[in-house]
């Protein structure tokens, strides 16, 4: 297979504005900080983000104006730092559009898309506002006759992920939790994956079954040292508690969070970056 | 569970029994069988330490699963984030979040631990908006799994670190999640709810009646003839000290 | 967690008579030959086997009597041996009736049965009689309007597959290609895993990511040396072509087939028996 | 492709040009295109060998995958079961069967090899009975994944090891599938489907046009005019010696 390695510059330089984002990890886990970075550098607009359970990567998206939408299931920095305060003050201008989902929604919307199929059939929702909320629509089983929800296929423009190890081609191995990168790398139509290390593929020989997704799905490899930064990368480093709180923090005072955005982010070391 | 400040970690371990945080927890705790499946999401710092102290307690085969997808994990150290790595360590197996929810859906999750920032007289809860739906004064977190996991586990254990009427309202801005809820624990008491309604169960030690309904956004009967939680054992406060030295539970007040 | 460990008499005196049992593996490849074996030593009666594609073990149970429906996409020895000739005769007869399916429906409808739906809309089918031979209906996608075939919910009574390497609880290793015998354990109301060798859990710890089918999802475990013969079992062994050979030579006629039962299966040594 | 005889081992490595075994695979190997996804099922010989051909000629970059999961596998010896695990063999990564169905249900596997135990002049097949469907008068194996399959992938390349009208015919006695028929090679042609029937693309060497209508149960257009298969060349024939040096793409014949 040709070699698919390119910079952070160049992998997220093909993401366009307007496009539907799918964005892996899970609140303050692996998420692909790295590219989440260099998407707020390269001022995308109008991204719709999908992801189960974010925090810091939805929130910077949609506190600096690159996201107007979010499929998303829960976005907070849990009890380690509470609220998300970019998302929340978007959603609160109605600057950010929020299609609420039950995380699981979100995975059988995914599901679809894997699937070939305009919707997914998905159990529970009973008793919730979120089916009419979102306008999601009854299907008649055909044989018993019962109603079930029905999930209209998600399909992400791109899915952005960050693994611990990678090969040149693609391949990605992912240590410890999956999350949902693997649907959302099944479901894309492209597929970015930005790896802690770049590695000789030939080393996954011997236990093909940890390589989480298959090279042939994936568009762009990134290598990106502490990519997940400042989320946890199992197995390499944990989430950055005092920056996460600084950031918190500055959120609460829009010249503040401006001025974090630049001194923190924008003018930082682009990771991944050709040297 | 919620909270807009930051979680401080001030110790339990050395709390006393009456200690509100250590009657939700080991409540909590009380509430899980031997050799169920037991889930909790993000958030949920209460839910890990009790899932964790019930297996050191009376539920050696209780099967503990979470959003990492280990399975009975033997973390060194409690994180406050409960998706972290550090749920990993000990696992035999990993499932995904999807396998778990599927798990739900076929009727194979016995409990569920969910939470509200609104949780009404029926049990159900909102976890999306203050205000208007679409054009919030508050947007809250979202509900995560709830929507899906309320009406298919087969019973839902909710618990609420504050107790307060803009916490236990008459009706919900936005119903984010109902179903199959079994318990409500407090810092004031514990709700069952029986035929469809939130009802108290116990109180804890030294809360007031009239306080607890003064706290309630909805009718509840309380009185003196209410029954009184069990103060924890000096067998459970020890062993909650072994399970969270460091007061992670406590992350959540 | 509890031991499951059992022997292969007691684990498969557990499946009744009328059951819908959802057999691993595929075609030459890991199937549990070894339960199967002791399903025709015990007589079982009425079963309806689930399998995407089988060979030797449908086969068995068709010819055998066992087994009075199958929810099949392919049965067959490949090129090495050609059609299945217990099965067709059990088929022609009107001994056997088959629920024909793609292997991709049988899949459809065990993935409803894991996502507790009632059913699974299924890309293509166009063109085919399959839907209406068997009665598959169509649902309308309730977004864009478009047809799509529903595939009714498979629920196995009981899964069984065979693994490489189990602990005592249930976890269990799958060496290579997984086939559909993951899906079969989510579906199925009980699971009975037999495995080469039963090994101590802890040494699962390292790499949990190898562990295909968790231990809380298993009923029965059962220690099966060669328990997939005469099948190949990936890094242990290959299939027994002269056996196989044997086989299909036997069934061409009716008592040489009886006589081989007897002789070959019947009267031979129980794998995982206890000692 | 399904044989009641048990496959024969005879070396087609050493095999002449014109031999049919040897122009199937070659002309199965020379409708790969570099770069596409590729998918075999089971009792595939023909493609297997015709896949790993076309990657050692002209594509490379072909992405090879099968029933084992494994992707451009580069097995030391070539097993007449097209789901042996000596299919596993150098591949980076493993995916399941219902991972290949999805690809091509979402419209992103290229090409599939099929067969069909009858073929009619549309390039529909059937794989499921001869004679009445509830009680037939033979049962065959099944379609696997070809009613899925053959509508979803973008392509699909039949072959056929043997032509005759019980093959080839008029009517099927059941459609097991239909779908995105590109072409259908087999001993004695190769056919590709134009306006939605199958018409003769060219003939291999030594056939004659009579001999290939008789042997076809539908109307075909075949005469002197009719192109020849251009002749597996010794680059062709050499690889394919080193690809398959015992000759398993000839058990199906």
């Amino acid at each position: 297979m040709i070699d698919k390695t390119t910079s952070m510059r160049e992998a997220i330089a093909t993401v366009a504005d307007g496009a539907r984002v799918a964005i892996g990890g899970n609140t303050l886990h692996r998420g692909p900080c790295a590219a989440v970075h260099e998407i707020v550098r390269q001022g995308k607009r109008g991204l719709e983000i999908v992801k189960t359970a974010g925090a810091y990567d939805v929130d910077l998206l949609a506190g600096t104006g690159c996201a107007t939408s979010a499929s998303v299931g829960f976005v907070g920095f849990e009890t380690v730092f509470g609220m998300a305060p970019g998302y929340r003050r978007a959603v609160e201008r109605g600057e950010l559009e929020v299609k609420e989902h039950a995380c699981y929604s979100v995975i059988a919307g995914l599901r679809a898309a894997i699937q070939g199929v305009p919707f997914m059939p998905i159990a529970g929702m009973q008793g919730s506002d979120v089916p009419e909320a979102r306008g999601f629509k009854t299907v008649i089983d055909p044989y018993a006759g019962q109603a079930v929800v029905a999930i209209p296929a998600l399909v992400p423009d791109v899915a952005i992920i960050h693994v611990q190890e990678a090969d040149s081609v693609g391949n990605a191995r992912i240590v410890g939790t999956r999350f949902e990168d693997v649907l959302m790398a099944q479901a894309a139509r492209r597929v970015i994956v930005t790896a802690e290390r770049i590695v000789d593929g030939a080393s996954f020989e011997e236990t093909p079954e940890l390589v989480a997704v298959p090279g042939f799905m994936v568009d762009a490899v990134v290598e990106a040292p502490r990519g997940a930064w400042p989320c946890s990368c199992a197995g390499y480093y944990d989430y950055d508690a005092e920056y996460l709180a600084d950031y918190v923090a500055a959120c609460k005072d829009e010249a503040a969070f401006q001025r974090f955005v630049e001194t923190r982010i924008l003018e930082s070391q682009l990771v991944g970056a050709p040297s | 569970m919620i909270d807009l400040r930051i979680g401080q970690q001030t110790s339990i371990a050395t709390a006393e029994a009456t200690d509100p945080r250590v009657i939700m927890v080991v409540s909590l705790a009380r509430l899980l069988r031997d050799g169920e499946t037991v889930f909790h999401g993000v958030a949920s710092p209460l839910p890990m330490v009790a899932i964790l102290l019930a297996k050191r307690l009376h539920a050696p085969n209780l099967v503990y699963l979470n959003i990492t997808g280990s399975i009975d994990p033997r973390p060194e150290h409690l994180p406050v984030s409960t998706v972290d790595p550090s749920l990993l360590r000990g696992t035999r197996a990993l499932v995904t979040l999807t396998d778990l929810f599927d798990l739900s859906a076929r009727g194979r999750l016995d409990t569920a631990f969910l939470s509200g920032v609104q949780i009404d007289g029926q049990g159900r809860i909102n976890m999306s908006v203050i205000g208007d739906f679409a054009r919030p004064k508050v947007r809250l977190p979202g509900g995560a799994g709830s929507a899906v996991l309320m009406p298919t586990a087969r019973r839902t254990i909710l618990w609420r670190a504050k107790h307060d009427p803009r916490t236990f309202v008459e009706r919900l801005d936005f119903v984010t999640a109902a179903g199959n809820v079994d318990r409500v624990v407090t810092p004031l008491c514990i709700f069952q709810r029986r035929d469809g309604r939130l009802a108290v169960e116990s109180i804890h030690h030294g809360i007031m009646p009239d306080s607890l309904r003064a706290a309630t956004g909805f009718a509840i009967e309380a009185d003196e003839r209410t029954p009184v939680t069990p103060t924890p054992t000096a067998e459970e406060l020890s062993l909650l000290a072994e399970v969270d030295p460091t007061g992670v539970s406590g992350s959540e007040f």
